[in-house]
């Protein structure tokens, strides 16, 4: 079985974080899936490199998961970060969250790309025509509970 | 007493490597340490309001006392996902 | 390019569903797994056969994606159907949801699962340990405004 | 004029077969063409309440006419998903 976390250059693989929560009870599956946009803020991107700090991506990851079993117990949840040089197109995360109820995993999944974005050491590096940039979006803070709630908020249910 | 300094993103552009080592007194904390990257590096000022950092690659805060041997990361707005 | 809708006997393939909507442009894409469960109401389920009018059932299937169109027009939905015999965990609709917007995939996918359950005709014969029985859902009525407000609104945002 | 009934899920096991054809009068609707099946197959009268209706694979009402060689569907609440 697929471990539930990852931080990983290789290509991402939606079956394989699917298979890393799904069981035998479960009616619901829902995943989400980040692709590298050939756009952005009307830039022409030609390709994404992203660069984590391993060690800590990894265990902000698996602070999503635990945060997300405690709003929603019934949920298993995996996410899959891709780094390195990404193609357009290409997925650079792959979340899924399985339950016996569907409102459930579609709340935890939501939760989970919203976190991402707010708590996890990986920065995206931008090509584009005639340039580069890294794009900086939130400062990390894990114990920030304005960030969590505004999370949990647009998980909704 | 020695410590290791891990840069990321545009503050590892900006140091020219992602990786530094430094000796610090006994006494350090991670603010202090910022402090002084800094002074050497003029142009990471610029992150001070917006920046996390964390020890031996656990969230920390910049009031944090720093030991011998360990790994201080500086790090700028995330954008993963 | 598979197509966005399909009633069809044959395993469902989440990549190809998500093939059919994903293009270059789209920084999100999410989608809803429906599975059968080993359990229903304390049963002990161990298959399902599903049933369709297979004519109108594509028909149903399109029209929720004109519907989803007119509420988040950002999104490109694709949803298949199983019928026939499943087994324990394999995957009786598959649900993708493409778009610029995070937030549109997720209302969409979850919009397309609730209006699924009141409108499409399909039924679902259930066998467990000690007997069978249909499982009757909605009324199907697509024309009840009552009922596509209410998917709307569980889809949330 | 002749119609093709079709019958799914537990409508079609009560009937034992899910198409059935029907010789019907010019003025025929959906309503009494059910009115039939239900004198055909009393068990079906419990699905009355809860029953939805198509002709020629497009939902209708039951007020609905029929036309010549019309195919008409009867169904059982759906529990797709």
């Amino acid at each position: 079985m697929p471990p539930p976390t990852a931080i990983t250059e290789l290509v991402l693989d939606p079956n394989r974080v699917v298979d890393a929560v799904s069981g035998d009870g479960d009616g619901a599956v829902v995943t989400f899936l980040g692709l590298v946009r050939d756009h952005n803020q009307g830039r022409r991107v030609t390709h994404l490199i992203y660069e984590a700090y391993d060690a800590l991506a990894l265990k902000a990851l698996d602070r999503i998961v635990t945060e997300a079993a405690e709003h929603w117990p019934s949920v298993r949840l995996a996410i899959h970060h891709r780094t390195g040089r990404l193609e357009i197109g290409e997925a650079s995360v792959v979340i899924a969250a399985a339950s016996a109820h569907r409102a459930d995993a579609f709340a935890a999944s939501r939760y989970a790309i919203e976190r991402i974005k707010q708590i996890v050491p990986i920065w995206k590096h931008e090509y584009f025509e005639g340039g580069d940039t890294w794009i900086e979006g939130a400062t990390a803070d894990p114990d920030n509970e304005e960030a969590r709630a505004h999370a949990r908020k647009l998980a909704c249910p | 007493m020695p410590v290791t300094i891990r840069l990321f993103a545009r503050l590892r552009e900006v140091a020219g490597t992602g990786e530094l080592t430094r000796e610090l007194p006994a006494d350090a904390t991670v603010a202090g340490l910022w402090d002084q990257m800094v002074r050497d590096y003029p142009a990471m000022a610029a992150y001070q309001p917006s920046l996390s950092c964390a020890v031996n690659a656990e969230y920390a805060r910049f009031k944090s006392p720093i030991a011998d041997g360990d790994e201080i990361a500086f790090l700028p707005p995330v954008s993963g996902g």
